[in-house]
């Protein structure tokens, strides 16, 4: 069957939300495979909420928008709250759990629970969140090759920020550890 | 025995709900000199505010009084609109730079050509913060905004206007000062300018308007106290601060009352 | 020199740090082990030897309002009116 | 009350003046000048308020700023004008005050000239500026019913707190012509409950257009075409002459509608089956009268000082049960009896026979 | 040439630039401004005019202006600024000299919000201000599309001296999408016979809307309304999807046709005979193809990001042979293909069964 | 012997039809006067004028040059939109107190603000002479018009505004004059007015204005030689004479080119 | 048969066009019959040209405006070569002989032949070129009674102008003496 | 004095009398026997004693442009060009 997935990017405004979602989408052009990218803007903007909504597809795609995702990465517990009950049975759930109040309860669903801030804090630079996420979901479903990801991100960031290559991969790979993990573990 | 007793308070005229401005935003500062002025004249209940479009957009629902919205540049000639069927009422608008110098540039002039009896609040912060930061015409020679990526270029798109300067040069405008936000000391200057204005209106002395120095720490790109210091050292010096025009008349009144 | 207090509201506060570096008695300092519901590191007053002097100078500094002041005066001895 | 003979544009001001207009806002512009210049005169004589814009933009916010207040204001232009009015007119609506807006419309694109026009009917009827909404639009084709319709304006404009225009062309502005003007109605002495007069002894009120939230945005529209089908349901007008068994209905409002009448009467002198509709209402439009008259008739006959703007919404009352024809005049120029009298007979020569 | 990720409003100023846009005037605006700042870096660097106007009059006056002097110039904006231009558009189309105007529409009326919105259908296909025309109105529904038809926007405007909108809403400004950008056109060098550029050694020029006689405006418009009749030959514009043998055809157009799209494909995969008519001319409106359509299948269903404004148009093409439904979304809410998908069954399920 | 030689001619510039203006109206003057000028500077090939909504609308049908006609007050944007891509052409807006001094303030201010390189002949004659006399903003305190039928109330309308003070305070304008046209003597300095803002515009140096203070004998209901004085009585105590803006370069250029 | 006239005034601005139809329209009114007046407006009168429609009628009037007058005054010679080919068969021209180069030629209508200019200078004031003139249409065609003009007349010019009254009386009754006149030469 | 002449084409004269109240030498005079063919009395020359000095002055003031002025100057010998 061909490839189609409705990916919802969600949390807050300064953790890289957009980014994220604009890696996958490059990534995903990269694979010569059809893309959109949406962000949310808006009135959001100002209140901090921050999203956006890839639609990665082997076939040309009509509808940028969906009301029900096929994936989701929650950055924060608001967007949790939004996002996990619409997501498509069978679909996925990444979820930061750093900062969230109450894990997701849904069981139609695969989920990856990872406390991203935390990793990212660790590695020394909490701005790493996104990164970890977006490797945690790929590690779970990969809707893109690691390896494309990895070179359009350095392309992305450039010899002017040379010094972040290595941290970016570092956390691409620890989310991409985890999501793998877990895949092993919660497989359906 | 001591006794506490509060010093400093919210002003009632201000609604206890939270803004949506950036952290570090003096728009936040005007709101509540605005709010004690009006508290303190006690004309909270006869007052109408007219909200600009820009990021003092929603400033209808903090100013706990009756409030409309005006279009991009019109609230002067809403405002005259308001006043001229409730002349016993307190009105006025706030508006920002682009708002009040671009677009609504006519309407701002003719309503103190008009000598129109309302006070006009002016956020002057050298870009348009709602759009995210394009330049403004009180953009500062060589800042760069998102619309003047290399730096306002001069050459191409002339010098930033001075519109207390301006405006104090139409006969029907009574009171125009241009104050800044950038420290305590500035705070409360601005905040005597803005009380006279109102006061020149509830006189009916004719058109006011307090122009103040902003910051817009998110456009600038800067942290909220770094956007204060480009005020004082960057917007102060293009725009001197003081009154530029008093009539005899507003004078009189700012004697009498203090 | 009079004592004073002020409180911060800190569901309120952005953490804009234009109180703390207003302050003359450096009393104000900013959290940083810990963030609003809005996601700031608030404003908090650190005055365990009580230096703060209720001069209020933070709260016109404060663009969002945060802040209230309080001073100590001598209190009166209110005459009991006559009802 | 006696019969005087009077100008359309000086009418149109006096009756604004006696339906209660407290206040009035514009700019010159030919052809409407003599309402402006009538209100100078007479607004402040009454201790309303009257100020001459720097702009028709500036204008219609002042409109919109003593709108907020609840009192009747107004203003008035001609065809530039009133595209310059568009963004205000849209605020309005988004706002839901009321105001009344007459346009005397001339001809266009452009500079255009000053002369009778009525291109301005997609302006008008479509949408006056952006955003999902129709202002009720009153087309008078006399003096007597200028006068008349300016008084409904006011009262349309209230009860539904929508914008309100009163459209005719520089024929109508300029003619002189007997009418009879109402009594000075004393003013409202109470202000609407949404109205700003400030907060004293209440809650504080708001009158916005903006939502920044899609669904409350979409609250707020669904909201506003609830109203406008009510308006739809309730308000359409139109007039008719000559209507019963006949084979061909000619439709014109205004100045047009007016011409027609007279060609339509000359061609029942000479015998044929004609029949006038003259829309009064342009919206909403009188769709179902309309719609009823096509499945009695064989063709419709569109008669506009245009290139064919209501024609669409005959079209779409017609519903393509009858064919529909066009005759009009642009840029000013006013068509006469004899040439609508031409296209009649054109038609109904050939008109085909409809089994019913 | 490569493909790229791009975003709707770069891409649209890119391709301007790439098409040979000399001068480009506007005024910031959600959820337009990356259009404007993008022209705000690359205009200066290539030498060409960028002025950051006052206002969107100016900015619409200054279009005139350039425009006058036969080099390709355009503006772009939202809605409430698109309505403050009505005035200028009318003026450019009364004295025939091209122009391009991008629309990014949101959600209104009034200042209402920054959303996506289709609300300004009427204000840009049917007249544009006062006075008899349509502008032309290219609506893309992807990225790719929108650079393609902004080439094409220059083209038009040349070919027939008029007023061309490119027409999307802020959905599509913001979205990234892969896309190609056509290669860098080299400037004109030569200027047409009708343009401004000083008289040496020639007859002297004018360029005016006005014509202060009734016959002369009227012979203007004659020509105005000929041209318009040509482009309504020449250029209807649409896309279709699966509109062989098919009961209903989904129709809409720019982001409401590509969610439609996705409905369409659903319901194919559920078995309903559904087809897809995607617009592209908004004006002229691809009645033919349509009203063809209307002769083949037994009912429309129109998607709109409005109340129901192009449904006008398909009623008007349908000429009453063929049912038609309408399901809209407003004030910035954008549907998703699960409710248009709800109302294509909704409808299906009650087709009635149409003897041909 | 003695032989005869033109002293006054009709100037190229000016095509040979009559203008629809009144007789006595003081618009003819200021017409000649620019096509004068321009024959002078020997740039009739390569001016571009722009025409306003008012008693000159027709302008372009009298000079012999390439012409536009602007929307009402945008005559300065429309010739910003002209003068960006022609930038080595000169180009000049003609308007009258309506057009730039109501509808189009903002326009003309932005134009000064921005050093617009264009030259605009401002034509004040204290009414809207086209719609038929109805009060402009420079129309005087007291007089009488079809819109203010008892005189222009300054309660209500404010004072008339004085453009070329307010022009001449915007950094971008490189000359600002207001001559008049009531006398012979007074229509020579303003032709050297308007000789100076062209060449203001030849050099590069920025925004350039002439204000003329203009009669309009039908709405004032004066005869022309009324007309005249009535200006030189009336209009010229309100809006004093001379240049209220050169920049040293303009002087300088003045200087050079005599 | 009921009357209905479709009457057009034409000439030079200053020569009381307007004014002429302008009391023609007020006399209908006053005789309670129905009655439209249109000025020509805009580029004509700056051009100088005034021209003026008044319909009158027993019945409610549709169109105000008409191709073929069934009545047209001349006040110059434009106007002269402009509308004598428009009237009716059967209609009325009155002619201001004092500014034509060439007389009509119609045969078809009725015409009446006055020098009204110079009349009026004979009475002391050309700008009764008006008055006499309509008195003449009125002597040929009694649209209106004499009685009603004169009355409106008088209440138009009211006491502040007292001492016009005579003059234009005596312009009325001139201009009907020799529309009468002639109408009794000419009757077809 | 110098010696000078205007002509007036009387087609384009408006008849403001500007001209007229201009000329210091009192030699433009307003006909007051016809009008031209816009309806205007136009402006005329009467300049029986030669008095006009062709100083322009009248062409200056005249807002229609209708004045043309000729001043007569000592002819100078022109030198035969070369061939
Ligand atoms: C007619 C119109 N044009 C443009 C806009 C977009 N717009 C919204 S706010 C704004 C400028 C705001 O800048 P400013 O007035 O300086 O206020 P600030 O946000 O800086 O306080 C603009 C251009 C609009 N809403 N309406
Ligand atoms: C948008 C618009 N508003 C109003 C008018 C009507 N109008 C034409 S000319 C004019 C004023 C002219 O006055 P001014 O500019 O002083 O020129 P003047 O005729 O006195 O020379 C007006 C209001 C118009 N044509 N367009
Ligand atoms: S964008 Fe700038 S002006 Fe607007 S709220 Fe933020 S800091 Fe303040
Ligand atoms: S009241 Fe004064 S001393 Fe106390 S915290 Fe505030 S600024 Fe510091
Ligand atoms: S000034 Fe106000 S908002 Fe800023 S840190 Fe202090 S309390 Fe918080
Ligand atoms: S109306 Fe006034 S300004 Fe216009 S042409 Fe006549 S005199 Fe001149
Ligand atoms: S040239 Fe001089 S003297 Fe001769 S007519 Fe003219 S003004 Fe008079
Ligand atoms: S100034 Fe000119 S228009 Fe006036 S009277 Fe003299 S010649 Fe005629
Ligand atoms: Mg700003
Ligand atoms: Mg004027």
């Amino acid at each position: 069957m061909t490839m189609h997935e409705e990916i919802i990017f969600a949390g807050f405004g300064g953790q890289g939300v957009l980014f994220g979602g604009q890696l996958l989408a490059y990534t995903a052009l990269a694979e010569e495979k059809h893309v959109t990218w949406i962000p949310s803007y808006g009135p959001e903007m100002r209140g901090g909420t921050a999203n956006c909504t890839v639609v990665v597809s082997d076939d040309p795609i009509g509808s940028p928008v969906c009301r029900n995702p096929s994936i989701v990465i929650t950055f924060n517990n608001p967007s949790l709250e939004k996002y996990e009950s619409l997501i498509k049975p069978g679909g996925l759930l990444v979820v930061n759990e750093s900062l969230i109040v109450e894990p997701p309860t849904r069981t139609d669903i695969d989920v990856v629970l990872l406390p991203a801030t935390t990793l990212a804090t660790e590695l020394g630079d909490t701005k790493m969140t996104n990164m970890i996420l977006l490797g945690a979901l790929l590690g779970r479903r990969p809707v893109v090759a690691m390896e494309t990801v990895q070179a359009v991100l350095l392309d992305k960031l450039g010899s002017r920020k040379a010094h972040l290559h290595e941290l970016n991969l570092a956390a691409l790979a620890r989310g991409q550890e985890i999501g793998l993990a877990q895949n092993t573990e919660q497989a359906v | 025995m001591v006794e506490e007793k509060v010093v400093y308070q919210r002003p009632d005229a201000l609604c206890d709900v939270p803004t949506h401005y950036c952290p570090g935003c003096t728009h936040g500062v005007a709101h509540r000199l605005v709010a004690e002025v009006i508290d303190e004249l006690g004309v909270r209940g006869r007052t109408i505010g007219v909200s600009p479009v820009g990021c003092a957009v929603f400033a209808y629902q903090y100013f706990d009084m009756d409030g409309a919205e005006a279009a991009h540049g019109r609230a002067p000639a809403m405002a005259t609109g308001i006043k001229r069927v409730m002349p016993d009422h307190v009105v006025f608008t706030y508006q920002g730079d682009g708002d009040l110098a671009a677009i609504g540039i006519a309407e701002i002039i003719h309503a103190a050509t008009r000598g129109e009896n309302i006070t006009t609040i002016f956020i002057n912060n050298a870009i348009y913060g709602m759009t995210g930061g394009q330049m403004a015409p009180t953009t500062l020679p060589g800042q760069r905004t998102t619309s003047s990526p290399s730096g306002r270029d001069v050459e191409l798109t002339g010098y930033p206007i001075r519109m207390a300067e301006l405006l104090a040069g139409m006969p029907g405008a009574a009171y125009v000062a241009r104050q800044s936000l950038h420290s305590v000391k500035e705070i409360n200057r601005a905040k005597r300018a803005i009380a006279t204005a109102f006061k020149a209106q509830l006189a009916g002395l004719g058109f006011s308007m307090v122009e103040l120095l902003s910051s817009c720490p998110t456009n600038w790109k800067l942290t909220p106290p770094e956007a204060l210091a480009w005020v004082e050292q960057v917007m102060v010096p293009y725009y001197p601060l003081g009154e530029y025009k008093v009539t005899d008349e507003v004078r009189a009144l700012t004697r009498k009352q203090g | 020199m009079a004592k004073g207090r002020i409180e911060i509201r800190e569901d309120r506060c952005k953490g804009c740090t234009l109180c703390a570096l207003a302050c003359p008695q450096g009393v104000i300092v900013m959290a940083s082990d810990h963030v609003n519901a809005k996601g700031y590191y608030p404003a908090m007053l650190n005055d365990a030897e009580g230096k703060c002097t209720g001069c209020a100078i933070c709260a016109v500094a404060c663009p969002d309002v945060c802040i209230t002041v309080y001073r100590q005066v001598p209190a009166k001895t209110r005459p009991s009116a006559a009802v | 009350m006696t019969i005087e003979l009077l100008k359309g544009n000086v009418a149109l001001a006096e009756a604004a003046i006696r339906a209660g207009v407290e206040a009035y806002f514009g700019y010159p512009i030919t052809p409407q000048t003599e309402l402006l210049e009538h209100m100078a005169k007479r607004m402040p004589e009454l201790g309303r308020a009257f100020v001459q814009a720097e702009s028709e933009v500036a204008a219609i916010n002042m409109v919109y700023g003593a709108a907020c207040t609840g009192v009747r204001t107004m203003t008035s232009s001609s065809s530039p004008g009133i595209s310059l009015m568009q963004e205000g007119l849209s605020y309005i609506a988004g706002s839901e005050v009321p105001a009344v807006i007459v346009d005397i419309m001339r001809g266009g694109p452009g500079l255009g000239n000053i002369q009778p026009s009525q291109s301005d009917y997609f302006q008008v009827t479509r949408s006056a500026g952006h955003g999902d909404y129709h202002p009720i639009v009153l087309a008078p084709a006399s003096v007597q019913e200028a006068i008349d319709l300016m008084t409904e304006a006011f009262d349309l404009a209230d009860k539904y707190r929508h914008v309100v225009y009163v459209v005719a062309d520089g024929l109508l502005g300029q003619m002189m012509e007997p009418a009879e003007l109402p009594p000075m109605q004393p003013l409202r002495k109470e202000r609407a409950g949404w109205a700003l007069t400030g907060s004293e002894g209440r809650e504080k009120r708001i009158i916005t257009s903006l939502q920044l939230n899609a669904p409350d945005l979409e609250a707020v529209n669904l909201r506003l075409q609830f109203k406008l089908a009510e308006i739809r349901k309730r308000e359409q007008r139109s007039t008719e002459m000559l209507t019963e068994n006949v084979r061909l209905v000619v439709v014109g409002y205004g100045t047009a509608g007016r011409i027609a009448e007279t060609a339509v009467k000359r061609a029942r002198e000479d015998g044929m089956k004609v029949g006038l509709f003259r829309p009064i209402t342009l919206w909403p439009f009188p769709e179902r009268r309309l719609s009823a008259l096509a499945d009695q008739v064989d063709a419709f006959l569109v008669v506009e000082m245009n290139a064919g703007q209501m024609l669409d919404d005959v079209r779409l009352a017609a519903g393509g049960q009858v064919p529909v024809s066009f005759v009009g005049r642009m840029g000013g120029v006013v068509p006469v009896p004899e040439e609508i009298y031409d296209k009649i007979e054109e038609i109904y020569v050939k008109l085909p026979v409809r089994v019913r």
